[in-house]
């Protein structure tokens, strides 16, 4: 088995709100809940849940764009959360993220080539001129013409500013891309160039990416591993054959079976899921499912199950599925 | 003074509906306290001069009046003034005043801790005071002393009531009970001070206005357009540029009276300045007209001797053209001393005046041309006068006068001693010493001339100051003012005292 | 045959740089009926999003519509007031934007900027307006209706803004919704929970539905017309079914080999050769012939026009003819 | 929210500590003697009466016993007496607090009620010769002194020099609301514009280039798409969305009103606190020096303060 | 080339280069071109108007206002000038910084900077005089510390806004060094802020000079300056109204430069051009 880059262990992200500036009340939104689970080398890691789960929270937590409430992410080992400035900047030298509104993270006063050459011009060694010809190799690699190069970001359209973004994430040979919705605004041609690209220099440089995405046959085709969030809590990870294939926890089977185009294929006969995403700041206190969940029992209302391994590889997190050991001993 | 078409007081009094119940004062500064004893400013004393009265005044043609006093005579001894009071005197508090407020009142400047003005001068003169009866007591000196009336009649030696001053629930600084022509009424801090008329006043039909309120005025172009706007009625230190405007006025009048002198003090301790041929050479040098036409605009007039203003005692005019404007006679001096190729100096004055300011530019100026490189320093006030009275300068710019017409004046300018404000740093002559000491305690007024004549010739030939001019002390009324008068000379200072006649019509 | 509501007609849109002008989009012409949904779909930066900004009259400074109209039940609307204009938008014409976070007031809590929509258009008051707000949220499957309308738009992640942004749109019952890819952001359940009540809406209100989308999954769900664009031009515009099934364009053929679906597996994707020429450098005539596959000299000349190959399906193409009848071969 | 507030008065105690600590040891640095100042300069002093008067004064004592007695008349409520004007130092500031923020409470209206509106055009009518006058108007505006602004006033409106025949303004002079409320309010009238002048320029200016700012943003595009008409937009968002910059203007503005109108009240005659300030500098008159500083330190942090938590109700990233 | 040709399209950049280099000109070649001493007293001649050998008349002293104009321009423009760069780069640096980093740091910066805030000015000023002398040098001094608290604040607050957009967030994911973050990026999006304010404590600090220098603060006279000469020509207003016209006429043309030249270059350097309303 490969290298363990990034292990992530209990991470926890609170939102505090405060509805009112002057009432005092005060509530928690549980964004990221004790999540834990590992990144390996060269790998992709696919994070798929519903809308307003905690996946943005998570990439930024991980990447200390967010001041995480508790636990860590070691990475190669180290603790990122407890670096030191000067610690984590070199440490960023080697992460890039593309966001999710790929509008707000260009800076409105940098011409392309700025933003484009921003990590060129940090973390290598090339003159202005070498710089140049790289920031028009990355726009031709993700099908932006060269012309484009002095504009600004607000001249574009929207997927020629996601693309802008995936330029300057692959800018100056990364180790870690974590794309939040990276080809969501392009057209299935250039999605397809973009995610040809983006596999292929991870063949070429042996890059890591967590790839988060609502389009499923996207993070299919892309990742290894995939783990599902739901609520803040990672219910569910399996590598990509076996979570599409036999996918074990409720929500996930529900996910998959509201893809669009898969029409109707329901091999287990899986039960749908009814009801809402429950309220994050006051979530059920027990398993998250709760109240949605059609298999629900007695023990899911009381106590939170536990992230188990069920088949090799195959993690997930919900009493109808005791982990091996549990099996074994029960 | 010279324009004043003001009717002098006693002529017919209109009639209480053409008049306005209060007169409104611009005065330039607020008092910094109202206790009588103390002389804080000639602004205050426009105030304090009509709720306050002591035993005699100065009056408009220069005299000396009496005021509580009944009359007061010199007893053979020569040391002896038996003071008899007026009938029916009263305080403000319905109290009457008897010579024990007067023993009160002497014996309160005499004592350091009332911090009164002229309580050093009194120590120096006052031996101690007798009540005989309640209207009659003597005031024994320490030695004969012809300014001692002179002192009598100034404004910080007036009579106040020994029962009020001495409740220590009164505090006269901020508050006053006197035996004027005013009651104090009102004083509302950083704005105004309010007094009204006391209807038991000594003289009969004063005072003529029901009340008087004094408006503070610091900035001189606010207090010439509140005259102007009809804000108020009266202002006091009209600057000479707002003279100029005056006096194309329709509606305003202007009472100009000619007193306070700038000079030039140094400080004589070393240096250049030490030699009295620099400080003569200085003397020439000045362009006297330049700085009456910078600094005043022209108004003042240039002062070539000593300082002596007509009606002063041993007046003659004899010095007052001691020094021309005479820059060869001025170089050839300054060779003489040993500085043909001049030196550098400083000169201090003051930002916080114009008119300090301006005396010391042209200055400088005229001393470049004799060769002396001057540098002007222009402190704030407070710093100027602490350095000033330590004698921290070379060359500083004074704008002051004397504070009684008696000759004596000069004392506080050319006794030896420590540095003091008004004073050249370390000058010290012990013929001039002497020769004060002889004119203050001389009583004939022919051997007092003599004395001044030598003490004057020995001044200028020491120059221990440079006298540059006299610049005018100007008040401004609306035409509708009536009784009020600006006095003549250094007097200017107390002509608070005709605020008793004045009256506006309506 | 029902009403037709949007009717645009030769529009040419051009960008003005400071010394050039570029014409971003070139003399297009499409009809939207009543109770229609018409999916736009398109190259990135083919014009999709500048031509709904023009029918709203809503284009940037530098950008004008040179020529052509657009007419909104039979009334021209270029030559509008903006005071004519402001009575029309979100009441007659709404739209939700592309770049949802960006689109929100970011000093306003959301549920402000939703009953203000509401008080906009409609006289009721505040407290009404409220639980219109409220329940629009819900419509739109926002879990903890009441927190997200107290929240501000950086509080939200990027598919409840959408939804956000969905939810005012919808306010005021509009004829017309113009739908700049509304579902990009939000996973396959919520995704097709919108899309149902957005045909649910139209069906009550027989709203016409401008969709403009990537995903060809979503528009074999809801679309009933298509309009395929490429380089500021319309290509091709059919029915759903036939497009989806006959697509005669040489590039919406290729967009549709594109299509990522949930069994493909290959390890690099197909997409279309090439890149879009420079505006500058665009061919004079057919702006697809730098890339086509099928490409003759005369396509590279003259500007095919429009072809109708069969009743409702337009294709600008010379070859169409031959590509129906199957002659042309790749 | 209430411990963020209790936190921050803290802070605004200690903050005033500092000030008043450095005044102090600064001011006593500094030449000047309070007691020679004070007994003017007519006539030469007394050495004995010198004495006396630093004696009472309690000059004599050293530095820190003096400021050591300072800090605890403070924590007693008593900031000493006043050496110039012989009253408590509590009791002169007092009268003079409330006809300051009357004066600048006025102005900053006025200024806030010219510059916002004024701003906002100047904005909308970017590059158009409108915005080009309106530049020149603010320019002329700010590089005329406050005296001459002032004197300019009077000369017209209360002297009528050029004979327009406008209702006659009072030139000067202040006159309690108690006594005549209207003349009260009728001479606030010239101080307050004058004041309001040099403010109301930094807010055109500030509120011109932070319209712009915000004024590109897409949000505004989604608002009209949304129907809003153009003028809320204007005044409901987009000024909205521009406020943080011109409030920290106001409030940097509203900061230098409390101890920075000196020429305005000199013009006018208007006993303010700045007034008092300058004459106790002037006399050195060290506790009346204290006691304004504490109170002019007090109410610029509590406007600071007021700002910051403005900031986080205009735009609540600002939180 | 192209670049100059966005500044000569821009109508306030045209007009305050048209102010602003004959101004120059005169800045440096003033000794040249003065047609009196400036320091000689005429005092027979004092606050005369226009006349061929004194073309703007003369002041109280009879000095040419020409001459002292021309040369007091320099004092000004070189106090207002240097104390504006000093406030200007250090209320900036605190201010980003400040905002960005936020917390204890930042919190603790802002409240040093209100404490100079709640320094009346003139107090400031004397304290410093009283202690340190008076003179030019004081003078920027005292100027760029009242000043600094005001680009302080108003960088604050711009980068309280700013700190929690996304392309500040993607600056620092890509590990970029704090100073690029504050520098690169924060920097100009606050900058048209700045510029305001630069261009405001510019005008600000000529109307200081002339306002402080009853302290003796600033150039020293019988040497001219610009704010000197406004302060001591208010006094003589009613005499040679054009002695304090003359050199107001210079400061009003100065400010309106250094207002036209910001507000030009601030839209200048605003990518987007374009304004949705
Ligand atoms: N700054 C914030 N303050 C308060 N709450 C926040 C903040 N940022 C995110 N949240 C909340 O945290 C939860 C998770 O948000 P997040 O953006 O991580 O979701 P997501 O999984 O990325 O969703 P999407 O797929 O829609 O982008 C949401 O409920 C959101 O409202
Ligand atoms: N303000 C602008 N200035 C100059 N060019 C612009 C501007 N806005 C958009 N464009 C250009 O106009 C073209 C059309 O843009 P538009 O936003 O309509 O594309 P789109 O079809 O919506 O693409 P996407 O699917 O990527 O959003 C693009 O090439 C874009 O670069
Ligand atoms: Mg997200
Ligand atoms: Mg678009």
């Amino acid at each position: 088995m490969s290298e363990v880059l990034y292990e992530i262990d209990n991470l926890t992200k609170y939102f505090k709100i405060r509805p009112k500036l002057f009432s005092g009340e005060k509530k928690v939104i549980h964004a990221v809940d004790k999540v834990s689970f590992s990144i390996l080398k060269g790998e992709t890691f696919g994070l798929v849940g519903e809308s307003g789960c905690g996946k943005s929270t998570l990439s930024r937590t991980i990447l200390r764009l967010e001041k995480a409430d508790s636990g860590s992410v070691l990475y190669k080992g180290t603790d990122i959360l407890s670096m030191d400035q000067k610690e984590l900047r070199s440490h960023r030298k080697k992460l890039r993220m593309v966001f999710q509104q790929p509008y707000d993270s260009l800076n409105p006063r940098e011409s392309v080539k700025d933003i484009i050459s921003a990590p060129l011009r940090l973390h290598t060694q090339m003159g202005s001129q070498e710089r140049e010809k790289e920031v028009l190799r990355l726009m031709d690699l993700v099908g932006l013409s060269a012309r484009y190069i002095n504009r600004y970001p607000h001249e574009f359209s929207g997927g020629q500013r996601q693309r802008i973004g995936i330029a300057r994430a692959i800018a100056a040979d990364p180790e870690l891309i974590i794309c939040d919705e990276p080809v969501s605004a392009l057209d299935v041609s250039i999605q397809s160039q973009v995610l040809n690209l983006l596999k292929g220099i991870q063949k070429e440089f042996g890059l890591t990416y967590m790839f988060i995405s609502h389009n499923l046959a996207v993070v299919k085709h892309m990742s290894d591993r995939i783990g599902v969030m739901y609520l803040g809590k990672l219910i569910e990870i399996a590598p990509k054959g076996s979570l599409y294939l036999r996918p074990l926890h409720p929500y996930t089977q529900l996910l998959m079976s509201a893809i669009p185009e898969v029409k109707v294929k329901n091999p287990s006969g899986y039960r749908p899921i009814t009801g809402e995403l429950p309220n994050p700041s006051d979530p059920p206190k027990g398993c998250r499912l709760c109240g949605r969940c059609p298999y629900e029992f007695e023990r899911c209302r009381e106590s939170s199950p536990e992230l188990k391994e069920v088949e090799p590889g195959h993690l997930v997190a919900c009493f109808l599925h005791p982990g091996k050991e549990e099996t074994s001993n029960g | 003074a010279p324009t004043t078409p003001t009717t002098p007081s006693g002529t017919s009094a209109p009639t209480a509906a053409e008049i306005k119940d209060e007169v409104v004062i611009g005065i330039s500064a607020e008092p910094a306290t109202l206790d009588p004893h103390i002389q804080s400013g000639q602004a205050t004393r426009l105030i304090k001069q009509n709720i306050y009265r002591g035993l005699m005044s100065y009056q408009p043609d220069n005299s000396k009046a009496m005021e509580l006093a009944e009359k007061i005579e010199l007893q053979a001894d020569g040391i002896t003034y038996k003071v008899t009071l007026k009938d029916g005197l009263k305080f403000h508090d319905g109290s009457n005043v008897t010579s024990d407020d007067v023993k009160y009142s002497i014996e309160r400047i005499l004592n350091p801790d009332s911090k009164a003005t002229f309580g050093a001068d009194f120590r120096l003169m006052v031996d101690k005071v007798e009540v005989v009866d309640a209207k009659v007591c003597n005031i024994i000196l320490k030695k004969p002393s012809t300014p001692f009336l002179d002192m009598l009649a100034l404004p910080e030696t007036v009579i106040v009531s020994k029962a009020w001053f001495s409740n220590t629930a009164n505090d006269p600084a901020i508050k006053a009970m006197g035996n004027g022509p005013y009651v104090f009424e009102s004083w509302d801090k950083g704005r105004e001070i309010k007094v009204t008329a006391f209807a038991d006043f000594y003289k009969e039909g004063k005072p003529e206005s029901d009340a008087l309120r004094f408006v503070f005025y610091t900035d001189n172009a606010t207090r010439a357009n509140a005259l102007r706007s009809g804000d108020v009625d009266i202002i006091d230190y009209v600057p000479s540029t707002e003279a100029i405007a005056f006096e194309s006025a329709k509606d305003a009048v202007l009472d100009i009276s000619v007193a306070p002198i700038m000079l030039l003090q140094f400080n004589v301790k070393t240096g250049p300045l030490a030699d009295p041929k620099v400080r003569q050479a200085i003397a020439y040098a000045v362009d006297r007209e330049g700085v009456i036409s910078a600094a005043f605009m022209g108004r003042g007039i240039p002062i070539y001797g000593f300082p002596t203003l007509k009606g002063q005692n041993g007046y003659d005019g004899k010095y007052d053209n001691f020094f021309t404007e005479d820059l060869a006679k001025a170089k050839a001096l300054l060779a003489e001393a040993g500085y043909a190729n001049g030196f550098k100096i400083k000169i201090l004055a003051t930002s916080t005046y114009e008119m300090h300011k301006q005396t010391a530019l042209v200055v400088q100026s005229s001393l470049k041309q004799i060769g002396i490189d001057a540098e002007v320093e222009l402190p704030d006030w407070a710093t100027r006068i602490s350095r000033s009275n330590v004698g921290d300068y070379d060359i500083l710019v004074s704008g002051t006068t004397g504070n009684i017409l008696d000759m004596d004046w000069v004392t506080n300018y050319f006794a030896s001693g420590e540095p003091r404000m008004n004073s050249s740093a370390w000058f010290a002559d012990e013929e001039i010493d002497k020769l004060l000491e002889e004119g203050r305690t001389t009583v004939d007024e022919a051997e007092r001339a003599v004395i001044y004549d030598k003490f004057r010739l020995r001044a200028l030939e020491l120059s221990p100051f440079v006298f540059i001019n006299y610049r005018e002390q100007i008040f401004a009324m609306s035409d509708k003012v009536k009784g009020f008068q600006n006095m003549d000379g250094i007097l200017t200072y107390t002509s608070g005292i005709t605020l008793e006649n004045t009256t506006v019509a309506k | 045959m029902s009403e037709v509501i949007l009717k645009v007609e030769g529009l040419t849109i051009a960008f003005r740089n400071r010394k050039e002008s570029f014409k971003a989009v070139e003399n297009i012409g499409f009809e939207l009926k009543k109770g229609e949904i018409l999916g736009i779909v398109g190259e990135s930066g083919s014009g999709k999003t500048i031509t709904s900004k023009a029918i709203l009259n809503l284009l940037p400074d530098n950008a004008g519509v040179t020529d052509g109209s657009i007419s909104f039940l039979g009334r021209e609307l270029s030559g509008l007031s903006e005071k004519e204009m402001e009575k029309l938008r979100g009441t007659e014409i709404a739209m939700i934007f592309q770049d949802s976070k960006m689109s929100l007031d970011q000093v306003y809590t959301v549920g402000s900027q939703i009953t203000e929509a509401i008080l906009t258009h409609e006289d009721i008051t505040r407290d009404e307006a409220k639980k219109r707000a409220l329940t629009l949220l819900e419509s739109v499957r926002i879990p903890n209706a009441p927190r997200v309308f107290d929240s501000y738009p950086f509080e939200l992640s990027g598919g409840m803004c959408q939804r956000v942004m969905i939810a005012i749109a919808l306010s005021c019952s509009p004829k017309i919704l113009i739908a700049d890819e509304p579902t990009t952001a939000l996973d396959v359940t919520v995704q097709s929970q919108i899309l149902d009540l957005l045909k649910e809406i139209q069906r009550a209100t027989s709203m016409g539905i401008l969709l403009i989308t990537h995903d060809l999954g979503v528009i074999s769900e809801v679309a009933d017309r298509v309009i395929v664009m490429y380089a500021g031009k319309i290509m091709e515009s059919s029915t759903k079914t036939e497009l989806l099934e006959n697509p005669v364009h040489p590039y919406t053929r290729g967009l549709i080999r594109s299509m990522l679906k949930m069994d493909t597996d290959l390890e690099v994707l197909y997409s279309i050769d090439g890149v879009v020429p420079d505006i500058k450098s665009m061919p004079e005539g057919c702006r697809f012939s730098t890339r086509c596959p099928l490409v003759m000299e005369r396509c590279r000349k003259e500007d095919p026009g429009i072809i109708s190959v069969s009743p409702g399906h337009l294709v600008s193409c010379f070859r169409s003819v031959e590509i129906v009848r199957g002659e042309a071969l790749e | 929210m209430a411990k963020f507030m209790a936190r921050r008065l803290g802070i605004a105690a200690i903050q005033i500590l500092v000030v008043t600590t450095i005044v102090f040891v600064l001011l006593h640095m500094m030449p000047g003697d309070p007691v020679l100042t004070m007994l003017g300069s007519d006539v030469n002093h007394d050495p004995a009466v010198v004495e006396a008067i630093r004696e009472e004064l309690g000059l004599n004592e050293s530095i820190p016993t003096q400021y050591f007695n300072w800090i605890k008349g403070i924590a007693t409520g008593n900031m000493g007496k006043s050496y110039s004007e012989k009253i408590p130092v509590m009791e002169a500031i007092a009268s003079r607090i409330p006809r300051t923020l009357e004066l600048a409470f006025f102005a900053l209206l006025l200024a806030c009620l010219i510059g916002i509106p004024l701003g906002v055009i100047s904005a909308i009518k970017r590059g158009s010769i409108v915005d080009t006058l309106l530049t020149m108007v603010a320019s002329l505006g700010i590089s005329t002194p406050v005296y001459v602004l002032g004197y300019l006033l009077v000369m017209v409106f209360a002297l009528d020099v050029l004979k327009l025949g406008l209702p006659k303004m009072p030139a000067s002079g202040y006159v309690d609301i108690s006594r005549n409320a209207a003349e009260h309010y009728r001479r606030l009238i010239l101080p307050t514009v004058t004041l309001s002048m040099g403010l109301a320029v930094s807010i055109i200016r500030m509120t011109r280039s932070s319209m712009l700012e915000s004024m590109s943003g897409d949000y505004v595009i989604a608002l009209r798409a949304k129907g809003v008409k153009r003028r809320k937009i204007l005044s409901k968002h987009i000024l909205r969305n521009s406020l943080i910059p011109v409030i920290t203007v106001i409030g940097l503005q509203a900061g230098t009103l409390i101890g920075g109108t000196v020429l305005v009240e000199n013009v006018f005659n208007w006993p303010g606190l700045s007034t008092l300030l300058v004459k106790a500098i002037n006399y050195r008159d060290y506790p009346l020096i204290q006691g304004c500083i504490f109170v002019m330190a007090s109410m610029a942090i509590l406007t600071n303060l007021s700002v910051d938590i403005i900031y986080g109700v205009l735009d609540p990233r600002a939180r | 080339m192209k670049k100059l040709g966005i500044y000569l399209e821009n109508r306030k950049f045209v007009i305050s280069m048209i102010i602003l280099i004959p101004l120059i000109i005169v800045v440096i070649f003033g000794n040249r071109i003065i047609p009196n001493d400036p320091l000689e007293m005429n005092t027979t001649m004092i606050l005369q108007g226009s006349s061929l050998r004194f073309p703007l008349g003369t002041d109280e002293f009879g000095r040419c206002i020409l001459s002292r104009l021309i040369l007091g321009i320099r004092p000004s423009i070189f106090v207002a000038l240097s104390a504006t760069a000093i406030a200007f780069a250090a209320g900036s640096i605190l201010g980003i910084l400040s905002g960005y980093r936020g917390g204890v740091f930042g919190n603790a910066a802002m409240r040093v900077v209100e404490i100079i805030l709640s320094f009346p000015p003139i107090l400031l000023a004397m304290l410093i005089v009283g202690l340190f002398g008076a003179g030019v040098r004081n003078l920027i001094v005292i100027i760029g510390i009242l000043y600094t608290p005001h680009f302080a604040r108003i960088a604050y607050s711009n980068t309280l806004k700013l700190r929690k957009m996304e392309y500040v967030e993607s600056e620092i994911s890509i590990g970029s060094s704090l100073p690029a973050i504050l520098f690169k990026t924060i920097f100009p999006n606050i900058l048209a802020s700045l510029i305001i304010q630069v261009s405001l404590t510019i005008s600000n600090s000529i109307l200081l000079e002339s306002g402080l220098s009853f302290l003796g603060l600033g150039v020293q006279p019988p040497d001219p300056s610009l704010g000197q000469m406004i302060g001591d020509a208010k006094t003589y207003i009613s005499f040679n109204y054009m002695y304090l016209v003359w050199p107001s006429l210079f400061l009003l043309l100065m400010i309106l430069a250094a207002n036209l030249l910001g507000d030009s270059l601030r839209d200048i350097l605003d990518p987007k051009l374009k304004s949705n309303i």
